[in-house]
């Protein structure tokens, strides 16, 4: 498959919720260890947002807008507005109903712009950022032509880059003040990217 | 019937939503709901004046909508348990309060309630609305001297909301309360203690569990942690590590006025706190330190945790005096004097 | 080091001194030690006013000396953790108010309380001091229309205080203070609901073991039960029988004006009591009951127990004009109108 | 022996002090089935007040009135004003340095007079006067003329009615709530005071 339709996106979004709520608890496990054990919770409510803003959808800006403002709208702590901001990101950038390959690649590149935007942190601070930064490079760099091949190697890109997060020591959000004691955990949030981005690809 | 089996509550998804409603029922003289999760004035403020908001999760009551009402507080948008609100929802609250006076709002340095709260206002300034922001950053679990972006926003900001709040009443303009602010944000410093776990509300996890005998002192106010763990010694020697840790970081110099606030989280009893006090004041005045200003209370609570939050300020003489001023928010009555 | 491993104390022996010590240094301009265990008013009323004085064990913080202030108590004689101070002890507040006005003494009616009160009493009257008591016994727990000597004194003592203690900065004389106060008690109505032990600060015992996913509706203050146990319903259940039980007892008519008050006891969070209360609220406006005085707070905790008290009365024009007026008591601040 | 000296008195406090602090767990512990399980640290504290008291005490008057008042300054709850009325009590009849037998018997029973002007509690009600009545009675009624067997029939009668508030309903104190839950545990008040009268006659 070589364009983006409309309809496949919803698809991936459904996807990912489905993919996320059978791993709640497990985000919500990892956050409790260095956190306040709501991730889980609060990246469903975000990602349920999402599809329930898309099912009226017609074309890729507004609907990524609205799903931007519909998930900003949620009372989901810091993942409302990083997500909200990479769907408000995506909308600067995307148009119209069907994307080529190369416009799905500026569609992620506009989120990431955007969520910088929100945050400083980086590769190895043991955030979401983690896995996001890794997955959108992957897919920007892909050489290939079916965006399910270019999603899938920014899902390797994202699951490597949330699994790396274990060893790191958290430098953003409630783990920073842990320093050291960080360190043997995933963070929630790159676990949740991760398991976003590899639904993404699995969908289609 | 909820599956969490140690509280009184119904459907946890509900907790934010009834737990709001039962608040403005008990106050209605003072507060009503202006939208969903926003708390408001019941008589607003007159609009030439700075209005003063904040935001931040449920779940810590009676922060921060307790102290909405004259004198404090015009606006609190709430998030839901220990989750900052949406940037939206805040959105929506400056949307209300838009006025040539301007805006301000007090945000808690957490990553949640600081992202929440610079988009909505980007979305302000593009909406043409007046709006700045003052963070508070009291915690210094992170260490002494850290940077204020590593330093977390505990219950520092209630005085803080409180010494606005009353600048802002007797007509100071946005950059006068900024500057007011900002001259309180380096004089307060706040750290926490817990030594017993609490249960979220919704997902019924237990949150920080310290054993018995254990204590932490360093925590941050949703259960996650920070300091370091240490075998729980008595009421005096906590208090004294307590003080000692604060003092270190405010360098206060004797004689100065010094503001003493010991806040419970939970389920350490008002006996505790008040003894918990008496050590410390007594800390203080060995320092040539004068307490001009004291409180015993739950300003700030983390669930049913035991545990408390010792707040130090070092006071100018209108940061007296706005303390002192009246206040009728439900949580922080003042008669004014 | 105590061995009571779940509280910031120090010598448990101390810990009332200690706590007493730390509450006046909290609140300085209201209050002060007038002798040991004995709460005075920092700035005293004038002696042709009658003084309002009461008396319980420590451990129920801030009750009850978190109420001495103007506009409310005079003083408060303080026993140890759930101790009624001892005659003499009461005796020594009498003298120390000595009046010709009198002095009102505002006794719960537990059985240590009311026989140091009555036989502090006893030795005012051979030294010629006007003295008069007034029994609280709100619980109802012992079943409906049970006689008043089987009643226990909850925390609807607290609003009976502000009532007395402003009619007295008011003027009102001793007699009828008393008609003002027994007008009150057959219209209000306390009962009380636990889920969780407590620890004795003192001897570390569990008081009331109540196993996890059970409650009892009926509990005194001290840990000691009288009601029944049951499964823990949600809080809307508990709310709607506890609202039921009291209207049994106090047959309000439909327009009445009603005073609800939630009171938490101890680990029971706000979020809850304000969750008590939406679901209270809403049970008496069902009835045609108008709720024209509201208040959650914790203000008589029985340690960290889990539960809370609901407490309901109705109230004359009189009555609801009292709780309105000023008072500057630490925990019963109001700014008056 | 058929007198009462001040210094036996004395003793008889001291020993009573000593077995009641021996069983003050056991009394606490008994409280807390039904009440607040403060009782072994209040009738402790009351009956060191006694002992530090009587130590000055040259006669018997003045040191049970000043022995009574001495209670009553303790903050020990309901047990506080119960014995303090009982050593005024006895105050009131008692003087002189040395007692006889029916001097003693007289003022066990002025003691018991003045408990009842603070409590209508009676026999069978399940509380302190359940040891307290059957003891002031057996003392008053015994023929003996030794005060050592005097005290120790008091004593027997004291702990049969302790031993018989086993199966009792409360009627009064924080127990009077639990209605029939609060049978099957002796009254902390009743074990305590017979322990009292125990002691008396070992004392001797
Ligand atoms: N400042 C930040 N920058 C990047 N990511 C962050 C930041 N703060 C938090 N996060 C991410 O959010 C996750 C926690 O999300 P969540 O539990 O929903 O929010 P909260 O911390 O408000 O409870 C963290 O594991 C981390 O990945
Ligand atoms: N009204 C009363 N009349 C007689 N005895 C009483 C009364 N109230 C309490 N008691 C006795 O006191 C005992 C409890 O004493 P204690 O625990 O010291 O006091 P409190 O109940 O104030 O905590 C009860 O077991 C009972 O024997
Ligand atoms: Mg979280
Ligand atoms: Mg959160
Ligand atoms: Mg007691
Ligand atoms: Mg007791």
């Amino acid at each position: 498959m070589t364009n983006l339709t409309i309809d496949i996106f919803k698809k991936m979004l459904d996807r990912a919720l489905v993919d996320i709520k059978a791993r709640e608890d497990e985000f919500s496990q990892l956050d409790a260890q260095t956190g306040d054990g709501d991730h889980g919770t609060a990246i469903v409510a975000a990602l349920s947002a999402t599809t329930k803003v898309a099912a009226n959808g017609t074309e890729f800006k507004g609907m990524l807008n609205d799903i931007g403002f519909g998930i900003m709208l949620e009372t989901s702590g810091s993942t409302s507005t990083l997500l909200g901001a990479f769907f408000l990101g995506m909308s600067d950038v995307a148009n119209g109903t069907e994307l080529s390959a190369e416009d799905m690649k500026a569609m992620f590149s506009g989120g990431l712009t955007n969520v910088r935007k929100q945050t400083k942190a980086a590769v190895g601070d043991k955030t979401m950022m983690d896995a996001l930064i890794p997955a959108v490079e992957a897919i920007e760099g892909s050489t290939a032509t079916d965006i399910k091949q270019i999603l899938a190697e920014g899902a390797k890109a994202a699951i490597a880059g949330a699994d790396a997060t274990v060893d790191m020591v958290a430098k953003f959000g409630r783990a920073r003040n842990y320093g050291e004691r960080s360190k043997g955990f995933m963070d929630s949030g790159a676990a949740s990217w991760s398991c976003m981005f590899n639904s993404f690809a699995e969908a289609i | 019937m909820s599956t969490v089996k140690t509280k009184f509550i119904n459907n946890p998804e509900n907790v934010t939503a009834e737990l709001l409603e039962g608040y403005v029922l008990a106050y209605p003289d003072q507060v009503k709901l202006g939208a969903e999760n926003i708390v408001v004035r019941a008589h607003a403020k007159s609009e030439d004046k700075v209005a003063v908001i904040t935001l931040g999760g449920s779940g810590h009551e009676p922060a921060l909508s307790g102290f909405v009402g004259e004198g404090m507080l015009d606006a609190s948008v709430v998030g839901d348990i220990f989750a900052a609100p949406g940037a939206q929802r805040v959105f929506q609250a400056l949307q209300m309060f838009k006025r040539d006076a301007g805006i301000l709002l007090v945000v808690l340095n957490h990553s949640g309630d600081v992202m929440s709260a610079n988009m909505a206002c980007q979305m302000a300034e593009r909406a043409g609305i007046k709006v700045k922001q003052i963070l508070t950053y009291d915690d210094i679990s992170a260490g002494i001297d850290t940077p204020k972006e590593d330093r977390r926003g505990l219950a520092g900001c209630v005085p803080m909301i409180k010494i606005l709040g009353a600048a802002a009443e007797e007509g100071k303009s946005i950059d006068e309360l900024i500057e007011i602010g900002e001259r309180l944000n380096p004089k307060i410093a706040t750290l926490a203690v817990a030594m017993k776990y609490c249960i979220h509300p919704q997902n019924g996890a237990m949150i920080t569990d310290l054993p018995e005998g254990i204590m932490e002192i360093g925590m941050g106010q949703h259960g996650e942690g920070g300091g370091g763990r240490q075998p729980l010694v008595s009421a005096d020697e906590t208090a004294a590590q307590m003080v000692d840790l604060l003092c270190r970081q405010m360098k206060p110099q004797a004689g100065d006025d010094m503001m003493l606030i010991v806040n419970g989280v939970g389920a350490t009893t008002h006996m505790e706190l008040s003894i918990v006090f008496r050590k410390a004041y007594k800390e203080l005045e060995a320092r040539g330190l004068k307490v001009v200003s004291g409180r015993i209370q739950e300003i700030l609570t983390v669930q049913e945790q035991a545990g408390f939050q010792m707040i130090l300020a070092g006071l100018d003489a209108d940061h007296l005096a706005y303390l002192n001023k009246k206040s009728d928010a439900p949580y922080w009555t003042t008669i004014g004097k």
